[in-house]
């Protein structure tokens, strides 16, 4: 599919400027290739006349006969059925049969494949299953064709309404969508390496932490007022600094902050820790989800690509996140994240050659080094800078208003952890000062 | 109170006659609010072009081309205690014929910056 | 022409907005302004369009599901669309719930059910008789008046079983049975707004900015992509450009967060809207100003 | 449309910058600014050359201990700080990129522009005097040359003769000199009135200061104390008696991001022009647009969303990343504020931690693959 109709749909100025020019849409409902051409430009306001008039007829006109189109529906041929239960508002189908079963449902051991209900309206609106009540009246099976009114009707709250349509609005754009901690089949854990089997080890792990805690937390009452008074004593004299760096350095460990997890086991460690800490559900993560790929298997998932949070901006009840809100949330995600790799190879490279001392590792590294020479201090920095730039973990904001759905991407970043002054090359230090050094 | 706010009126009457290069400037009191008047120095970008002319606006755009500045202090770390109210209470002692107050923001970070504000709803301009 | 007459006919009556996604009838307790006010009835959605309501769209499009940028029935209002549609008297609202619908369903006696079935069965029939009626006219056409060795009104068995499997199954859009089941039911419909309005404090305030924009001519949408409650359009947004960002309703001696408006009428400058601060007086009534940036400093 | 919104800032940030090629400006500009803080470091030579080296080296050392805090800072009754010794301005700018002059966009210029402006400093100057001085002449000329016409023409008119040529030249004359004093008063200067009050000999006075920030201020006063006034004086003229954490609180929040951010290495300056807090550059104006648009929240703090979108959307649109920086606090408020009536505002600062969080919008259509 292209491109072009998200580039219209997702950047907000276009989408409300441009005409949305309804006898467009007829022409992808005929052929199916998809592709929305360039729509025309709007009027600024009503002139009275009946040109204008009679364009805005028109452009009403093709809207309505396009909403009015039966087109919610399959022949016989290919008819599924989907049927409602009530009292477990989810949906069965006795026959799976189409292609949408690769990415959608939960099956049953009888062949049967269960729809929660998101999945069930979604498949609904598409036309791709039947609704189907059965009343069974006096004993006797009694299909009911249902309508789309009749399945809306069935919505418990809000919050579900919205999140069925950002699940329906992923799912149009051809990505793959679950519930996260959907029971079914396995799922791969950013944490799992240590979870499974390794219980002792992250028990052991949060007793340590604990009794450190502990330790910290009594020696730094002590420990505060002298490091306190010893900074008052050093820091604000005019210290005289042999290197720019060193003046940076004499004055950046005031403020503190928070560094996030950046590699398997910083994330192991802030996980394991929260487990104890109570989780704000205010924000609970909806889904998990995909990027497109034919050859994903429902049954063995692989790390979901993004994690998304539903936000409804109108609703009474929700605040937008704050700080201690965003932290809940990042504390449960677990998806793929594109930075452990990097950083994770980056830091067992430098372990393994100091732990085991091995010499061709050292020489291999010395060599890398040697090539990297030429702009090694560039690089470093383009690396500090791509790093605060990508930021960490991320999870996906879906903001509700009314009808329509702005996503933002959250990111944890770090700018604390990289120092990024300028170091003047030498040629530049051996400069001679200009005049202005010397003062009226 | 007064001196403040005749210091703040000279930062914003220095700012416009002399980074804004207009002319014809003064300080003038409409009994407590007091508003720095005078001439930009070309049309000011936001207004239609005359052979452009948006008729349902140009009422708005006073036509001897001044424009009436009621300057504000902002800062990074204090509220500014700016309300609706303060609105109403300038516009009250504007004469009729202004129908158009531009806010000088004067900010803690040694800039000024400048908005149209308008009573009731005003359209946007057309291109 | 066709068009025309289920308009006229769509202008006579009241709109119906469906409350859903929550239990109105709990009382005080459930939060009444969260449910939400959805449409079905394409008649219905083009006719509050006329009375300045566009709504969102927000069903994916049976004919064309892979994008988001035409959707289908239902149609999505904001709260304050329906609170003024209904208390202007263009629409009603209407409550069910789920189990409320089988319930009814259930209750069908055997007569009504019949004719459900004889309705379905009847539109099987027809698709099928226009499908025949289609076969033996591409039948004609293929074979000529010349060929008289098959009779053409004859289907074989292999065709009439195909035609059969190639009948359309449509869900419609509207219950058959809620509208039916509910007419007797006599829903106060002020009582509702009022219960709606009474639990938001916020919305109340937006709704008074809301009503007085919508009777000076404009309509409104959400507006949280432009930075504001509403995005305001002096005519249908189908053809006019929106004028106005229009920000949650304040009282009038609430402090304006100036660097919001800032970001606020700078963003307004570049979209070319006017940033819009909707204050309610003492009497509560809604009044405006409009900002934007004066091009210099 | 936000490309016009880009495309304005970008002109802003041009303008006033010295059209000079790439490479000849950034290696200007590195020699210029090479000093990322107006403390200057003073490098150790790697060898010793002669034991007279390491003599100058310790007495330059000894020499600057002493001059650490040098620049002068004046705090009007608007709270506005400022700086107006010329010097001092411009070693501000340059080492590091403090304050803003009052009459310019960022860098204090307003004097050298306005000179240019007035064409007083040009290289065959034409100053004040001598523009009266030629009009003077030129007008005393015509009249003179009138008279002669006008006597030529009154001789004719006695001798009875009309002369069609010579009416039509001298029509031609007047017409030419006025011309002439025309393009004169054009291209020479549009001096206003206004201007006129600023002229001193052949120059302009300095109307202009430079504004720091109170972060600014507190950084060089704190952190790299170079202003004269200490950092017990400036808080205090900034929050005279604060009477709970609340009254200090922002102040406090928004220099602890300020303070991280220049720690780090980041040029840090105000984000007015994009709704923001601060805009982070990587060395300085000169040198690239800044990358960071800064909004600074309490830890608790959650606005409605349009107060989100709309930032984010105004920094975006001038292609900045947008970063949403909280401040928590790590003691109790009646502990902080003790810490401000002892004047102990290292331990104060100390109290705080940084968060940071990135805010992007996200297209479904743009990250399938």
């Amino acid at each position: 599919m292209s491109d072009n109709e998200e580039t219209f749909n997702d950047s907000d100025v276009e989408g409300d400027e441009l005409l949305q020019d309804w006898s467009l849409a007829t022409k992808i409902i005929g052929d199916n290739k998809n592709v929305i051409p360039l729509r025309g430009e709007k009027d600024y306001e009503p002139d009275g006349t009946g040109m204008q008039g009679s364009m805005l007829f028109k452009a009403k006109k093709v809207m309505f006969d396009v909403l009015r189109q039966p087109d919610r529906g399959t022949i016989i041929k290919n008819q599924v059925k989907a049927y409602y239960d009530l009292d477990l508002h989810v949906a069965t189908i006795k026959f799976p049969k189409g292609t949408f079963t690769n990415t959608v449902g939960s099956p049953n051991s009888d062949g049967t494949l269960t729809l929660q209900f998101h999945e069930f309206v979604y498949l609904v609106e598409r036309g791709s299953v039947s609704p189907i009540i059965d009343l069974g009246i006096n004993g006797e099976k009694e299909e009911y064709l249902l309508s789309l009114q009749d399945v809306y009707s069935f919505f418990k709250s809000q919050d579900e309404l919205d999140e069925f349509f950002v699940y329906a609005y992923l799912k149009r754009m051809g990505y793959i969508v679950f519930p996260t901690n959907w029971k079914y089949g396995k799922q791969l854990s950013v944490y799992s390496r240590y979870n499974k089997g390794e219980n002792r080890f992250q028990n052991t792990y949060l007793l340590l932490n604990g009794i450190f805690n502990l330790f910290t937390n009594i020696s730094y009452s002590w420990l505060k007022d002298w490091a306190t008074n010893i900074n008052n004593i050093i820091s604000f004299h005019p210290v005289k600094f042999a290197s720019s760096g060193a003046i940076f350095e004499s004055i950046n460990k005031t403020i503190t902050f928070y560094a996030p997890p950046k590699s398997q086991k910083q994330l192991l460690e802030s996980h394991g820790v929260d487990l104890n800490a109570p989780v704000s559900s205010n924000y609970k993560i909806a889904f998990d989800v995909w990027k497109p790929n034919p050859s994903f298997k429902k049954s063995n998932r692989y790390l979901p690509d993004f994690q998304i949070v539903i936000h409804n901006k109108n609703s009474k009840k929700a605040e937008f996140p704050n700080l201690k809100d965003f932290k809940g949330i990042f504390q449960r995600l677990d998806h793929k994240f594109p930075f452990i790799n990097d950083v994770d190879i980056a830091e067992e490279k430098v372990t393994k050659s100091n732990k085991t001392g091995n010499v061709d590792a050292q020489r291999h590294l010395k060599s890398r080094r040697k090539n990297n020479k030429g702009d090694k201090t560039l690089s470093l920095y383009a690396r500090k800078m791509k790093r605060i730039k990508e930021g960490y973990r991320s999870f996906l904001l879906a903001v509700m208003d009314g009808g329509l759905v702005s996503i933002v991407k959250i990111t944890e970043t770090d700018f604390g952890s990289e120092n990024i002054w300028y170091v003047p090359s030498p040629k530049i230090v051996q400069w001679k000062k200009p005049n202005q050094k010397k003062r009226n | 109170m007064v001196s403040m706010n005749a210091a703040l009126c000279d930062v914003v009457y220095t700012n416009l006659v002399y980074q804004q290069l207009w002319t014809e400037t003064e300080i003038i009191n409409f009994e407590d609010v007091p508003i720095v008047c005078g001439k930009p120095s070309h049309r000011l970008t936001n207004d239609d072009n005359d052979n452009d002319a948006d008729a349902s606006n140009s009422e708005d755009i006073p036509s001897d081309g001044k424009e009436y500045v009621y300057p504000i202090l902002m800062h990074q770390y204090k509220n500014s205690g700016f309300s609706m109210k303060s609105l109403d209470h300038i516009f009250s002692r504007l004469p009729d014929m202004i129908k158009r107050l531009t806010l000088g923001i004067v900010n803690d970070d040694g800039t000024v910056v400048y908005y149209f504000i308008y009573k009731g709803l005003r359209k946007p301009k057309k291109n | 022409m066709e068009y025309r007459e289920s308009f006229t006919k769509a202008m006579s009556e009241k709109a119906k907005i469906y409350l859903v996604g929550s239990n109105l009838e709990d009382g005080d307790g459930d939060d009444a302004s969260s449910v939400v006010p959805v449409l079905y009835d394409v008649d219905d959605i083009a006719k509050i369009r006329e009375h300045g309501v566009a709504g969102v769209l927000i069903g994916t499009l049976g004919g064309a599901p892979q994008q988001n940028v035409f959707l289908g029935v239902p149609l999505r209002l904001m709260m304050e669309e329906a609170l003024w549609l209904v208390e202007v008297g263009h629409a009603v609202f209407r409550h069910v719930m789920g189990q409320d619908l089988i319930k009814s369903l259930k209750g069908l006696d055997g007569e009504k059910l019949q004719k459900f079935k004889d309705d379905r069965a009847n539109d099987v029939a027809q698709q099928l008789e226009w499908k025949r009626a289609n076969f033996l006219r591409k039948m004609k056409t293929l074979r000529g008046a010349s060929d008289v060795a098959v009779p053409s009104d004859v289907i074989n068995e292999r065709d009439e079983q195909l035609m059969k499997q190639s009948i359309f199954i449509e869900t419609k859009d509207t219950s058959a049975v809620i509208e039916p089941s509910l007419n007797d039911q006599t829903i106060d419909q002020r009582k509702i707004c009022e219960q709606i309005l009474r639990q938001n404090e916020k919305l109340r305030l937006n709704y008074k900015v809301y009503k007085k924009l919508r009777e000076m001519g404009y309509f409104m949408s959400p507006g949280a992509r432009f930075g504001g409650r509403y995005v305001a359009y002096p005519g249908d947004p189908l053809r006019y450009h929106s004028h106005l960002t229009v920000q949650d309703a304040r009282s009038k001696d609430e402090e304006i967060d100036l660097l919001n408006m800032i970001n606020g009428a700078r963003l307004g400058t570049s979209v070319k809207k006017t940033w819009v601060l909707p204050g309610i007086n003492e009497n509560g009534d809604a009044e405006f100003y409009s900002v934007e940036w004066a091009g210099f400093g | 449309m936000l490309i016009s919104l880009a495309c304005l800032v970008t002109i802003y940030e041009d303008r006033g910058r010295q059209v000079l090629t790439m490479s000849k400006r950034s290696h200007r500009n590195q020699l210029q600014y090479k000093h990322a803080l107006p403390i200057e470091a003073q490098p150790v030579p790697s060898v010793w050359k002669h034991p007279f080296q390491a003599f100058s080296w310790i007495l330059d050392w000894a020499m600057r201990w002493s001059e650490t805090r040098i620049i002068d800072v004046k705090i009007n009754q608007l709270g506005q700080i400022l700086v107006c010794d010329q010097w001092q301005m411009k070693y501000l700018w340059e080492h590091g990129f403090f304050g803003t002059g009052q009459l310019s966009r960022s860098e204090p210029n307003w004097q050298a522009r306005t000179m240019s402006r007035l064409q007083l400093n040009d290289a065959d100057r034409i100053n004040l005097e001598h523009v009266t001085d030629v009009r003077r002449r030129q007008r005393l000329e015509f009249k003179k040359l009138r008279a002669e016409f006008e006597a030529k023409k009154l001789e004719m008119r006695q001798k009875g003769i009309v002369d069609e040529q010579f009416i039509e030249q001298e029509r031609l004359f007047l017409k030419n000199q006025r011309d002439k004093e025309l393009a004169f008063e054009k291209d020479s200067m549009q001096i206003r009135d206004e201007d006129l009050r600023l002229i001193e000999g052949k120059s302009v006075i300095q109307l202009e200061s430079l504004q720091l920030m109170p972060v600014e201020a507190i950084f060089l006063s704190y952190a790299v104390p170079v202003l004269k006034i200490t950092l017990q004086q400036l808080m205090v003229s900034l929050v005279l008696e604060p009477k709970s954490f609340q009254d200090i609180k922002k102040l406090i929040h928004q220099y602890v991001a300020y303070h991280h951010y220049r720690s780090k290495g980041w040029c840090v300056r105000s984000g007015i022009k994009f709704g923001c807090e601060y805009l982070l550059y990587r060395r300085g104006p000169p040198f690239q647009h800044a990358e960071y648009g800064i909004m600074v929240l309490d830890a608790n703090q959650s606005n409605d969303y349009t107060w989100y979108s709309s930032a984010a959307r105004v920094v975006g649109g001038a292609k900045k990343q947008f970063v949403l920086c909280y401040v928590e606090q790590l003691i109790p408020e009646d502990d902080l504020m003790e810490l401000w009536k002892q004047s102990k505002y290292d331990e104060l600062f100390r109290n705080f931690k940084i968060h940071e969080l990135l805010y992007k919008r996200w297209v479904a259509g743009k990250n399938r693959d």
